[in-house]
C-alpha cells in the first residue's frame, strides 16, 4: 500500500524498515540519536533500536566516516550522517583517500559497503555554510557511487539500494525537499537502481537534464513552455555517478537538444560532465548548443533574502534557458 | 596595522591598562564595568532572540544567556589591536570588543549596513576594526584561523594576542587538535577559552569525550590547561588575565575551560528536549549575573537604582540599533559577486 | 639574461628572489627546510633565509593551510606547500571553507593572499598515492585561483604573479616535469599573468586545450599529425581557474574542432567544463564532437608498471584523438 | 569471520596461548620466537633495501632496521583473529602475523601475485586473511580505520583486537585526535603503537609536538599511555601484552609510546642528511637485535651455531621468496580497471 508521505518520512522509513530487516545495519553522526536529527531523519530510530544501533557521534566528520569503514570492513552496514554537505570537507581524507580507493587498493581484498546520508542544497535562507551542494567533487570520485532524490519513492527506494550496495554511496538529501516534496511510497519493501536515471517527463523538442530540488523547477518550466507548444523531455539523473549516460544520449539524439539544469555552481557542476559526455558522444544529433542553467560561480550561497535569491535557479531562468535553445 | 576602532561606547570608558594587568585591580570601576559589560551581553542576547521569533530576521540565532560571564571574563581586558575568533555562539564577543551594536543588529538582520553587508549568516559576526574574525559556521575552523593569526602575530613581532572561543564539541574536532599542537611547539600568542557547556547540540560531552575536565586537553600540546567556574566573571577575568599576559610575555598558549551552560537550545529552532530539566534549572540558579550582581551588592557597588540606570541606558543603546538594523536596506542584488576577488594590487 | 634551466630551478629561485625582494614572504611545509623539501624544490633556501622564514611544519596539512591564512590576514604573505597533491584532502576544510570564503563572508573586510605549492601527478612510479592530481575539486571553487605550468619560463612567472595575488592561488607543480622540462628563463623578475592561456602551437585544423604535463605530449602529437597534414593549435590553459575561456573559444571558432587532453580522470576532470563551455559558446563552430583524452574513470594511478602505463595518457592516445577528429 | 590464516611458517609454532598471557612465560620456546622474528624482520627488511637499489623494484621502500624490537614485541603476540593496522614502514608488521614471505616480496615487487595484485606501492601490504590492513600512504589514515575497525569489533561483540601501527609524525594529524578520541569515548579493543623514531622524514620532535613523551597524549582520551624503550623487544611484548589482554577484556585502549629509531633514511632516496652522526651512531650501539642476543646468550638460550641455524633458515626462506617474487608476471594491462566496483551482491 503506498501511503502519500512526505521525503523526510520516506527517508526515515527507509532506515527503520532496514534496520529490521537487517541488524548489520546501524546509523551514526552528529545529534541523530536522542535528538532524532537537525531535521528530524532518524526521528524515532533512537526508542526503537537504542543508542547501540542509533549512534551520536562526537563532533568529528573525519572519524564519522573512517569509523564507519573500518565497521564496514568487519561486515556491518553503517550509516553515517554528515549534518550538512558543508561539514564534509572534514570527511574528505576519510572519503577520497580510503572509502573510495581500499577497495582498489588491496585488489578486492577489503570493501566497504557504507552508505553516507549527506543533507544538502540551498533556497531555505541557511547561508554560506548550511546550504553547499558539494556533491561534484565525489563524482570525480570513482570508487564512490553518489545519489540524490527529487521524490519521496526514489528517496526511499535509492536509500534501500545505497544501504544493500556493497560499495561506499554517497546519498545527498536537498533539505528543501524534506517537507515540500510529498508523493506515494510504498509501505513495502523496494529498491531503485543505482545507476538508472528517470524520465519525469517525455517530450520532443529538447531534452532537460537535471536532478534533486530542481526536478520540480524543471517540470514546472516545462509545462509553461508546453504551453507555446515546445515540449521538454525531462530528465532526473537520480544517481550522479555513475552518471546513466545511455538514458541522457538517448533522449537527445530524439530531441536534438539539451539544457541542463543544476543549483551548484556551474564551473566543473555535474552539468559540465553532461555536457561533455553529449557533445563528445551525440554531437551529430544536436541542432543547438548544450546551455546550462546553473548557480553563479560565487563561492557559496550568501545570507541575506535577496542575495540568496539571486543565486538560485528558478522557473523563470529555466525557461529562459529554454526558450534561447528553443530558437535554434 | 594598528588598531583604529569605532569604540566610544559609555562602557569603554572605564579605566583599562595597556598591559592587561587588571586582575590586581578588582577595583570599583573595573567591576562596575564588567557587570554592565556582562548586562549589556545579556540584553542584547535576550533581544537577538525575541527578534527572532518575532520574525525580524531569518537564518538562526545561536544564544548564548547562561555564558556570559565566560566570554566577558575573557575578552573583557583585551587591548584594541588584539583579536578575537569567535564561533557560532559568540555573536556578543564583538559587543565586548567594542563594536557598534548598529552594526551588530544589522549583522544579524542581514542588512546592507553588518560589516559583512548581508553575506554571512545572523550571529557569525566579525568586524575588522576590532579584529574580531568573521566566522565561518564549520566548528573548529575558526579556532585553526585564529591560531594562525596568532602565528603571524608573532611573526611580526608584536605582542598582540587572539583570543579564541569554541565550544566543547569543538575540541573533538582534527583541527582543533593541529591548531593547539603547532600553537604549542611555537608557543603562540593565543588564548583558547573553551566555553563546555556540556552538550554539542543534542550530543552531551559523555559521548563526545572520556574525559572530565577538557582543560586535560591542554597537557596534549604542552601548556597549561586551567579549568574554571564559567559562571564567576571574576574567576574568568583573573584567570584570562594571567593568560593575556602570559600570551603577551611569549610564554605561549593557555587553555582556559570555563564551565558553563546555555540556557536555551542550541538554536532558536532547537526545543533541547534532550536535556533534564532539573540540569537547566540548577544552572539557572547559577546564573552568572545574579552572582555577580550578589558580590557587588555585597560590595555596596550596586543598588536598584543604579541597576535600573544601566539597564536603562542599554535598552536605549538597544533600541536604536535595532531601529538602525530595521531601517537598513538589504544588500542589493547586484552585490551579489561582489567580494569574491580582491582589487588586484 | 636567460639560462637554460629546469623546472625545478625555475621554482627555486622564484621563492628565492621573491623573498629576497619581499621581507613578508616565507614559506612552510612538511620537509622544507633543513632537507629542502622532498624534490628539493625549496633547497637553499633555509641556509639563506633560516628558521622563521622556511618553516618545517608538524605533519598536518589541514594548519599548513589554516595558519598560513591567519598569516595572510595579518600581512604576511605565506607559501605553503604541501608535499603531495594526494595529501591535500586533510586540509579541504582550510582551502575550501576558510581560504575561499573568508573574503566573501566578511565582504571584504578580511583577505587571504595565500601560495599553495602542491606537488602533483603521474607517470613517475608513485603509485596511487604519490601520483595524484586533485586539482579540479578547487576549479570548482571560486574565490581560489588555480594554475599549473608546464615550462620552466612559466614556472617561475606564475609563481612570482601568485604569491603576489591578493588572493589565495593553487600552484600545482607536475613532478614529471621538475627535471625533464627546461627552457630559457629570464634570471631577473617578471610575472606571467594568471588567468591567461598560452598558444603553444598555431594550427588551424582541430584546437588542442591542454595543461601542465601533457602539453608537451600533444606538441609532439601535433608534430606528427603536421606530417599528414594536419595542423593542431595546441593551447597551455596554465591557469585552470578562471579559465580563460577567451583564447579557446577564439581559437575553436578558428579551427571548429576541439580536442582536450589531461592526464586527470575523464569524470569531471577540467576537460568535462572546457567542453560545456565550447559546446554552450562555440556549438555553431564545431564541426565535430568535442573529444576528450583523459586519465580513466579509476580511482588512482595503481603501482605495477603495466597498470600504470596503461593509465597515463601518451602521444599515441592523443594522436589517435586527432585522427578522430581530424576525420570530421 | 573467523580468521583462517595460512600460517604455515616455522616460526608459529613456538607455544601461543589463546589469551595473549604469554608475558607471565618468559620461558624458552618465547624467547627464542622472538628472537627468530626479530631477525628475520631485520633480515628481509634488509633484503628488500638491496633488492630496491638493485633496481629489482621501482616506487620505494621504507626501511624499519633499528626498529624491529618495537614492532615484533607489539604483535607477537596477538590471536589469528587480531587486527593489524599497519603504516608504510610497517611493511615487515605482515611477516610477524603470518604472511608467506613470497607474498612479502611480490607486494614490494608489484607482481599480481601480491595479495594487491601490483595496485599498492610497495611496502604498503595487507592480507586479507590475516586481518593486516592494505595502507593508504596518507599519514594517520591508517590508524582512523583501524579504530573503525575496533568499533566494528566491539559492536559484534568480538574479543579481538586491533593493533595500529604509527609514527611520531602521525600524531600531528587531526585524523589522529578524532580517532583516538573516539577509542576513549567507546572504550575500543584497540592498542596504538607509536613508534616514536624522532624524525618524520626530516622534521625534528621538536618542531613536532611540544611534548617529551608522546604518551602524554593518551591523558586527553582517558586512556593509558606508556611509554618504552622500543629496542628492548621484552619490554615492548610484555607491554603489549598487557594492554592486548586489556583491550580483550574490554577495558579500552592503550596508547604505547615505542621510542626507538630508523638506522637508515625515511626512504631509500633519503640520504638523511638532516641527522647527526652522532644520533645515530648511538642509536646504532643500541641495536635491538644485538640487545636480545647478549640476553639470550646470558641465558645460554643462543650459541654461535644456533644463531647461524636460524640465520641460515630465513637466508633459505627469503631467496625462495625473491625468486618466487621475481618469476611472478606483473599483472596484465587489463586488470587496470578491476576491483573498483563489488560484484554486486
Ligand atoms: C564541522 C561541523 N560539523 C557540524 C556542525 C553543526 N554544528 C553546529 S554547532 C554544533 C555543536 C557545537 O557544539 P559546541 O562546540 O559544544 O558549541 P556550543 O554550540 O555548545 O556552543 C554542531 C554539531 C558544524 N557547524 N561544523
Ligand atoms: C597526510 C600525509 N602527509 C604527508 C605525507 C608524506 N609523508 C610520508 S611519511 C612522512 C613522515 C612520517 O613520519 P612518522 O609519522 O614519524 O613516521 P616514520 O616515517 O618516522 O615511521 C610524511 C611527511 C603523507 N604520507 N601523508
Ligand atoms: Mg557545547
Ligand atoms: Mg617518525
Amino acid at each position: 500500500m503506498a501511503r502519500n508521505i512526505t521525503m523526510i518520512d520516506a527517508i526515515t522509513e527507509a532506515m527503520a524498515q532496514e534496520m529490521e530487516r537487517d541488524e548489520r545495519v546501524f546509523v551514526m553522526g552528529e545529534d541523530i540519536g536522542l535528538s532524532g536529527g537537525v531535521f528530524k531523519a532518524t526521528q524515532g530510530l533512537y526508542d526503537k533500536f537504542g543508542e547501540e544501533r542509533v549512534l551520536d557521534t562526537p563532533l568529528a566528520e573525519g572519524n564519522i566516516i573512517a569509523s564507519a569503514i573500518g565497521a564496514s570492513m568487519v561486515g556491518l552496514r553503517p550509516i553515517a550522517e554528515i549534518q550538512f554537505a558543508d561539514f564534509i570537507t572534514p570527511a574528505m581524507e576519510s572519503l577520497v583517500q580510503q572509502a573510495s580507493k581500499i577497495r582498489y587498493r588491496s585488489a578486492g581484498g577489503y570493501g566497504c559497503s557504507l552508505t553516507v546520508r549527506i543533507c544538502c542544497g540551498g533556497g531555505t535562507g541557511g547561508g554560506l555554510y548550511h546550504s553547499q551542494e558539494n556533491a561534484s567533487w565525489f563524482v570525480h570520485e570513482p570508487g564512490l557511487k553518489v545519489v540524490m532524490p527529487s521524490t519521496p519513492y526514489d528517496a526511499k527506494g535509492l536509500l534501500l539500494a545505497a544501504i544493500r550496495d556493497p560499495n561506499p554511496v554517497l546519498y545527498f538529501e536537498h533539505k528543501k525537499l524534506y517537507r515540500t516534496a510529498k508523493g506515494d511510497v510504498p509501505e513495502g519493501d523496494y529498491t531503485v537502481p543505482i545507476g538508472k536515471a528517470e524520465t519525469r517527463r517525455q517530450g520532443r523538442n529538447m531534452t532537460v537534464v537535471t536532478y534533486g530540488y530542481m526536478t520540480s523547477l524543471c517540470l514546472e518550466a516545462a509545462e509553461k513552455m508546453a504551453k507555446n507548444g515546445i515540449e521538454a523531455e525531462v530528465i532526473d539523473l537520480r544517481t550522479l555517478s555513475p552518471i546513466d549516460k545511455e538514458t541522457v544520449l538517448e533522449s537527445v539524439r530524439r530531441t536534438n537538444k539539451c539544457l541542463i539544469v543544476h543549483e551548484d555552481k556551474r564551473t566543473l557542476g555535474i552539468g559540465g560532465e553532461i555536457s561533455a559526455i553529449v557533445a563528445e558522444e551525440a554531437f551529430e544529433d544536436l541542432d543547438g548548443p548544450i546551455v546550462r542553467i546553473t548557480g553563479p560561480d560565487i563561492p557559496a550561497i550568501p545570507f541575506a533574502p535577496p542575495l540568496e535569491h539571486a543565486w538560485m535557479v528558478n522557473t523563470d531562468k529555466i525557461v529562459a534557458g529554454m526558450e534561447k535553445l528553443a530558437a535554434y | 596595522m594598528a588598531a583604529k576602532s569605532g569604540r566610544g561606547v559609555a562602557e569603554l570608558e572605564t579605566e583599562r591598562s595597556e598591559n592587561g594587568r587588571k586582575s590586581e585591580n578588582n577595583g570599583r570601576e573595573l567591576m562596575l564595568g564588567l557587570y554592565r559589560m556582562l548586562v549589556k551581553c545579556r540584553m542584547c542576547d535576550e533581544k537577538a532572540r525575541i527578534l527572532f521569533r518575532q520574525g525580524k530576521f531569518a537564518g538562526n540565532f545561536y544564544s548564548g544567556v547562561g555564558q556570559e560571564a565566560a566570554e566577558v571574563g575573557a575578552a573583557y581586558s583585551l587591548r584594541e589591536d588584539d583579536w578575537i575568533a569567535p564561533s557560532h555562539r559568540d555573536w556578543t564577543a564583538n559587543i565586548i570588543k567594542g563594536a557598534p551594536l548598529n552594526l551588530c543588529f544589522a549583522q544579524l538582520f542581514g542588512k546592507a549596513t553588518s560589516p559583512d553587508r548581508g553575506k554571512s549568516t545572523p550571529a557569525h559576526m566579525g568586524y575588522p576594526p576590532i579584529h574580531t574574525i568573521t566566522p565561518a559556521s564549520s566548528i573548529a575552523g575558526q579556532l585553526a584561523v585564529g591560531t594562525g593569526v596568532a602565528f603571524g602575530l608573532k611573526k611580526l613581532g608584536r605582542d598582540t594576542v587572539v583570543v579564541s572561543f569554541f565550544g566543547d564539541g569543538a575540541t573533538s574536532l582534527g583541527g582543533f587538535h593541529e591548531a593547539l599542537n603547532f600553537a604549542g611547539v611555537h608557543r603562540l600568542p593565543i588564548i583558547y577559552v573553551c566555553q563546555n557547556n556540556l552538550w554539542a547540540e543534542s550530543v552531551p560531552l559523555r559521548l563526545q569525550t572520556a574525559l572530565k575536565d577538557l582543560s586535560e586537553r591542554a597537557k596534549a600540546y604542552g601548556f597549561p590547561g586551567i579549568p574554571v567556574d564559567g559562571n564567576d566573571v571574576m574567576a574568568v577575568y583573573d584567570t584570562a588575565v594571567k593568560a593575556i599576559a602570559r600570551a603577551r610575555a611569549g610564554d605561549g598558549p593557555t587553555f582556559i575551560e570555563c564551565k558553563t551552560y546555555r540556557w536555551y537550545g542550541h538554536s532558536e529552532i532547537d526545543p533541547a528536549k534532550y536535556r533534564m530539566k532539573e540540569e537547566v534549572d540548577a544552572w539557572k540558579k547559577r546564573d552568572p549575573l545574579v552572582l555577580f550582581e550578589k558580590v557587588l551588592r555585597d560590595k555596596k557597588l550596586l543598588n536598584d537604582e543604579s541597576k535600573d540606570k544601566i539597564a536603562k541606558e542599554i535598552t536605549q543603546e538597544i533600541n536604536e540599533a535595532v531601529e538602525f538594523a530595521e531601517q537598513s536596506p538589504y544588500p542589493d542584488a547586484s552585490e551579489l559577486a561582489d567580494h569574491i576577488w580582491a582589487p588586484q594590487e
